[in-house]
């Protein structure tokens, strides 16, 4: 695996992209890594736009901005379309299939879709849908491990979060599965 | 006296989903449309179809002007 | 070793200052810092501080003004607009020469500007954006440790000289995660001790005056010379900069705080194509390390200054300079942050362009 | 035959709202944006808008428009109105920039009894910092700076503009007004017309503050925060007219 | 055997004023310096002077003190205060300095109940640069930036900072009072240990407006700026206890 | 030509401000330039203009920005502590590209400092005292006269380039009286036409909006490009400087304003004792005349550059001559104002230390 | 009841001549000194040396502090 | 008669010093003369100290300040003692003798006392003090000339204070034949 990731996760404000960005840049620091987290916000008051950019690497991050990401994470169609564009030749840009049903224009890069809303459903928490894209997102990229996030989400669930550990474990675990299963389909 | 006939259009495009029309509407006759998501990532709100009063409360508590309320001249001319 | 935590700039200033022994935060709200006064106002009670959201900017500084007459260690923080109200302030809190700390987040300008990464106020921080002949110590943190460390020094310096201090970060520097280590809390009843100037009642002694007043204009040039006498004096002991791979360089990149750090970037990927590069990054923006930086600058054929602003920094690179080296600048504006990539293409025309 | 008996205002931009779902910011700017079209002075009235969430607000309405300073929209409207005093000039101003920051603005354009119009948005927090402590958020009432709950030994008392102002020469109309039913929306109207007819016929100075719900911060669904601004704010704030120079007709 | 029955407090400093002669700034010195001796507390008190005639007010105490910029004087207060709540702060305000370019900090440290003291000298016109209009400036009252002398239309109308203030939860002690006779003098000086007393008991702020001829800008000798003050201040602001949380003993 | 009179300085600048076309003004008192304010409460009236005095400089700032936005000529005035507070209005005014005009009579600082001449605000009038990336034109009279004339000027460059101008006089140029000429009336209807953007009613055409404002930090940098590609524009047509006695120099003598004045006296004792010294006076401070000035101070042995301030100024003339020419300093702070004989045994003390 | 007798030190360096001492006296018993300038150029007030009551009134309006007002024991003593 | 005069004139506040030196400016342009006129405040709000500067030249001045006057008037103690000592060597001192009863040690200049206020009194309006002292000084340095002045105060005295036109020119008269009077005591 490559050791640096420079990382556009965006989707709307309430996708809960801010916090997919935040446990791989506390996974990765788990592991000894370096890692930065820089949000991004539109002009609306709340439930416009957002992204955040995570970088991840061995040693020490001098720009915390990224030209081109190597991975772009899309929750919804203005992210794909706007960070779809900027992503590095063959990187991985993970789409969001419950809320994006047209693709881009781009044979150079890896395209993975993921229903993240559906499986989140299934789970049984709405909310998890962002979890169950990092699980995707993890299986296939390797950025950091499954068990430093899962570390870092339990550091972050804590007190009345915590009935929230189990939805989340199991969202992390749904999205790397549904991407295991279509693997084959991945170009 | 005949009650009045009316009907609402709304600018779906536009809807936040605040449901305050939903809310003040005395003849319950809107709801959140649950089985699309417009371009902003909202359930917009829809008219049932029938029952509007014209009472333009969905009109006045709408925060996003999305609301056209409309007085049918009642029954003759089709909608 | 203490254990590496995930935070948020905005926030590992907030602790970095309760733990250097500050108690006292006054502050309005604004974007993109209000994580500092937000964090204040949980955790100040939780030590015995005091937390109080003022009525406006113009209230905050003078609040710290008030404060500080105490000794007491005392800070606020904002962004750019808000910074240029505290202006007035300022000058009297120098003329007066009382301790205390500020940090600018700043943000994209001029006016209401927008809310994203800025360095546009590299003047106004360095040059005395208040009136009269007043300098403020201040200082430009590339990262989020970096902040931790430089918020600690800020209130030691600030004792130290009696002076204003002011922490020069940007919106990415307050608004990113990276993982930091915490300095210990500094012990309250060893702070510097003032209590040959603060007021506190005039209990057993003569009554203590603190002003930045005279009418009369040779007992003010007095005050002055001192002031510019302490100023030197900060000059000689506390510049600070860092050099990056300049043992061998032949062209020197200079930038400060977000920029600075960015530019590291662009070192690595011009030695990756066989260019010696160098970065220099003033820590210190007053006093400006100018011969520090003249030193390593001698060896390049030419600098190239790279800010977040339209060249402001670039004007103290020149000073440094003198001439002697051709000194380029490249610049984004107005929360547009460069990219390490961008910055090199510009690089790269520079080289090809003779 | 059909007819549009409610479609939007004139003088209503075609811009979307930047605002949360459910804000009743949107709510105030249409009811403007009516009274301006029926007193048929869109070409000769001129926006303020402030900082917070309102900021957009000079690009939301179909006139000429500015954003102020932070606090200052009552000295910028000042300064228009004393250069072209033919023009209607208003201001849009949130609890923060008109009562906290811009107090002394908004004390000194009261009391010189200023011929300009404030449409004042009391939602009890800064909506666009994220939700911290106005100077009229209530005593117990958690934001993002009072974490637990305004205490008044600390943080002071919310503050009272209405009742400040109501002691003020220059003002010639001034009322406290909700919206937070369609008879509630339609007396808010009426309100904001009055206070434009003050500065129109030269009276002074008319100020509609409106107890707003910032749905977002207050962390409540819209329909929760609509009840909750009857139950809590409106106690505070009562609703209430408190001069009016300009009468009927 | 004799016996000085009325001599200079010991908390007023050495210095000479540098006032005009029946300036009643000077009075007011004295009777702050009197309660501050009577009640003991010279030891922990802070003077925050003001930029205006008194601008020299911190070095004419024998008190630890500080001038603040023009206008912050309750800003500066508020943050002593709030770092060293033993110590008793009063400030020592002008009416330019606290009811114009003050007037956010005034409003806000009365409306939050900050403990402190403040003692307001309303003379009418700004007396340091020369004799300006002031907030507190009377209709009709000529001043170098009335020259026509003052007109509601276009300069707005005489502030009363007590009447706003009395509004307020935060005010445990306002009084307006003059010191026009020894009578008055003695009143003024209940005010002000009682303004004090509200600090030190901790009930929250305490302010005393005292009317004070300024002289020199009014173009008047020292008693006839005495009459003028009774016959027309006096009318426009009348002397009246406003909140009282104190009490007697 | 008109009749000479005499005229204090503050009353002189009020006076040409109204010949200029300005009929509104805005303003707060404070020493030592009230009679500006003073002036115009009397005089407006008689010219149907409009006079008002604000609660504060904060407030003053504003309403210009205000009046400013209707395309009248409007300005304002005040001494350095309440530049200091106008300082967030002003970013906001060259965010917004608003015309409009401010005096700035400085005093002795930093603080509440004293009321006595000085010059310390140089490098917060020049290098911007707000935040962001803008400027001021900044205009440095040095005689009563030439401040009646540069206030003309100061209306025109406002309107041709929609940003706000600084006349910035000092203590000594406010209060003194010398003989002026005053210009003619400016006839009002022949004014320069704003109507493409003023605020005045969107009548039958599209809204104008006035704004400093934008979120998207690619849209706000390119509005920070048109006012940087002003900028230039401006740098490269409006350098205005005095040069006196320079034609066959050896040391070359800087200041500007009173100091710059006071200066020529200098040259001319020490002409009177043989030495060949000239005086090199910008006149706009933005922008500043460097190609002018390195072109006389090339053929001088050495520089003296003589400031009401603690050394403000002179960086621009060390950027100026970039090391070619040694630049050496004096100033007096606080309010003391120079005098010939003083500064000129400093420069005697140079040339035989050199 | 017999009058109290008193008398008043008057600070003449430290006199403005305002006169609101003389105004407030009720015994009209101080006085300008007309035959002198103190060194601020005032002609300062004087106490014509006898009748003071020690009411206090003079020392309650001086606005500079320049007066102290004795209250003599009942003759007994002398000055 | 030199073509420089560096001019301090000082005094009490209310003495009229500023008045003084506005007319000796003032009459200096009606002859086509360059002039200056610079004032100074002492700390008190009012009845402090005071100065004025005025310079007078046949050329364009440069410097408005003076280090060594050519010529000092003193209205007051205080002002003779701050000011004499700067008095160039050769200089006049003019001091008011009705209110300065001590002399200056330097030997160097030139000593005139004038009783002014007396004078003043004498012509019946002491406020015109300030206008003998301006006589004195005008029929000894020749500075500008009396009729200068004479414009000068008419038009400055206009309206209402015409009616004070009289005193003043009675007064810059007596001055004037005080100093010719008592020239043979001069040094
Ligand atoms: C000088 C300055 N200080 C602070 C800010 C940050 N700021 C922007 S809006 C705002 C307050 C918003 O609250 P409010 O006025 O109540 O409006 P709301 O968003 O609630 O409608 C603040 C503090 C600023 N832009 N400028
Ligand atoms: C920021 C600022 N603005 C203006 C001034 C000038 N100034 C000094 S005192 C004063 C007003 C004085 O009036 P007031 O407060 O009524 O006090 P008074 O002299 O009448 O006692 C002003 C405007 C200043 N020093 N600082
Ligand atoms: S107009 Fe009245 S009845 Fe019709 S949908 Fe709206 S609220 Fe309901
Ligand atoms: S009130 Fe308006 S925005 Fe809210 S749900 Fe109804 S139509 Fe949509
Ligand atoms: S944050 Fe609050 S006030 Fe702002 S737009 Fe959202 S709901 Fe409205
Ligand atoms: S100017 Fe007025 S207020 Fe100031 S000292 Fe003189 S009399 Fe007093
Ligand atoms: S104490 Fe009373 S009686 Fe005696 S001099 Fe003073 S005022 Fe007059
Ligand atoms: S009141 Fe005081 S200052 Fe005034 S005349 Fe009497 S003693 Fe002198
Ligand atoms: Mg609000
Ligand atoms: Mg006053």
């Amino acid at each position: 695996m490559m050791a640096y990731h420079g990382i556009v996760i965006a989707g709307f404000g309430g996708q809960g992209v801010m916090l997919i960005g935040q446990l791989i840049a506390t996974a990765a620091m788990l592991e000894g890594k370096h890692s930065t987290w820089f949000p991004s916000y539109g002009p609306e008051m709340r439930g416009g736009t957002a992204n955040c950019t995570v970088v991840v690497d061995e040693k020490p991050i001098a720009s915390p901005v990224v030209e081109t990401p190597t991975e772009v994470v899309a929750m919804n169609y203005p992210s794909m379309m706007k960070f779809g564009k900027v992503l590095k030749s063959g990187g991985y840009l993970f789409i969001n299939s419950s809320m994006i049903h047209e693709t881009l224009d781009r044979k150079d890069i890896k395209l993975i879709s993921i229903p993240v809303n559906d499986i989140a459903d299934r789970i049984g928490n709405l909310k998890v849908a962002n979890v169950v894209m990092l699980g995707a997102f993890l299986e296939l990229t390797k950025t950091v491990e499954f068990k430093s996030v899962e570390e870092a989400l339990r550091e972050k669930l804590t007190g009345r979060k915590s009935a929230l550990l189990d939805y989340n474990l199991r969202a992390l675990e749904e999205g790397a599965k549904y991407v295991r299963k279509s693997m084959s389909t991945v170009g | 006296m005949a009650r009045v006939e009316g009907y609402v259009e709304i600018d779906t495009e536009r809807c936040k989903g605040c449901g305050l029309c939903i809310n003040a509407c005395p003849t319950k006759v809107l709801e959140f449309d649950m089985g699309t998501f417009n371009s902003k990532g909202y359930h917009p709100a829809r008219y049932k179809g029938t029952g509007c009063i014209a009472c333009g409360f969905c009109y006045m508590m709408c925060p996003d002007v999305c609301i056209t309320v409309y007085r049918s001249v009642p029954a003759t001319v089709g909608k | 070793m203490t254990k590496k935590i995930m935070m948020k700039g905005n926030e590992a200033i907030a602790e970095a200052a309760i733990r250097a022994g500050c108690r006292l935060y006054f502050g309005y709200p604004i974007t993109p810092q209000s994580e500092i006064a937000e964090y204040m106002a949980r955790r100040l009670p939780e030590v015995g501080g005091t937390f109080l959201q003022t009525e406006s900017e113009v209230a905050t500084v003078n609040m710290v003004y008030g404060a500080a007459c105490t000794g007491r260690r005392v800070m606020t923080s904002t962004s750019s607009p808000g910074f240029s109200l505290m202006q007035e302030g300022i000058s009297y809190i120098a003329g007066a020469e009382l301790p205390c700390v500020f940090v600018n987040v700043v943000r994209g300008g001029p006016g209401l500007g927008d809310i994203q990464p800025a360095q546009g106020d590299y003047f106004q921080a360095t040059k005395g954006g208040g009136h009269g002949d007043y300098r403020v110590i201040v200082l430009g943190p590339s990262t989020v440790q970096e902040a931790v460390d430089l918020m600690g020094l800020a209130f030691d310096l600030a004792d130290k000289y009696r002076n204003p201090v002011l922490v020069l970060a940007d919106g990415l520097i307050g608004q990113m995660m990276e993982p930091v280590e915490l300095p210990e809390m500094r012990d309250l009843s060893n702070l510097p001790d003032h209590s040959s100037w603060a007021l506190v009642g005039a209990k057993g002694r003569k009554p203590h005056k603190v002003t930045s007043f005279n009418i009369d204009p040779h007992e003010l040039e007095k005050m002055n010379k001192r002031y510019q006498a302490k100023y030197r004096e900060i000059e000689k002991n506390e510049k600070r900069w860092e050099n990056y791979r300049v043992e061998d360089l032949e062209y020197l990149l200079v930038g400060y705080g977000t920029s600075g750090r960015i530019l590291k970037s662009v070192a690595d990927m011009a030695r990756g194509d066989g260019i010696k590069v160098g970065v220099f990054r003033p820590i210190t923006l007053w006093p400006y390390p100018y011969e520090a930086l003249a030193e390593v600058a001698e060896k390049a054929r030419f600098v190239l200054t790279v800010e977040m602003s339209s060249g402001q920094m670039v004007e103290d690179v020149k000073l440094a300079l003198e001439g002697r080296v051709p000194v380029y600048f490249y610049g984004r504006m107005a929360g547009v942050v460069p990219t390490p990539e961008e910055i090199y293409r510009h690089f790269v025309k520079l080289l090809e362009e003779g | 035959m059909e007819k549009a008996i409610f479609n939007p205002p004139k003088s209503l931009s075609k811009r979307e709202f930047t605002y949360c779902p459910g804000c009743h910011h949107g709510i105030v700017h249409r009811l403007i944006a009516e009274v301006i079209d029926e007193l048929g002075i869109r070409e000769k009235t001129v926006i303020i808008a402030p900082v917070g969430c309102s900021v957009f607000a000079y690009e939301f309405f179909e006139l000429d428009g500015t954003v102020a300073p932070h606090g200052r929209a009552l000295a910028v409207a000042t300064g228009m109105k004393r250069a072209r005093p033919d023009l209607v000039v208003f201001t849009y101003q949130g609890d923060g920039d008109l009562a906290a920051i811009g107090t002394a603005e908004t004390i000194h354009a009261a009391n010189r009894g200023e011929k300009l119009t404030t449409i004042f948005i009391n939602n009890a927090v800064y909506g666009m910092t994220g939700g911290q402590m106005a100077p009229t958020t209530l005593i117990g009432q958690k934001t993002t700076t009072t974490p637990y709950g305004r205490n008044h030994e600390k943080d002071g008392y919310p503050i009272h503009i209405s009742e400040i102002l109501s002691t003020m020469n220059g003002v010639a109309y001034l009322e406290r007004v909700t919206v937070d039913t369609p008879q509630n929306v339609r007396s808010a109207k009426k309100a904001i017309k009055k206070a434009f007819l003050a500065q129109i016929k030269g009276l002074g100075f008319g100020l509609v503050e409106v107890l707003s719900a910032c749905p977002t911060n207050w962390g409540m669904n819209p329909v929760e925060a609509m009840t909750w601004l009857r139950e809590h704010m409106a106690k505070e704030f009562p609703p209430k007219l408190f001069v009016d120079k300009v009468g009927d007709g």
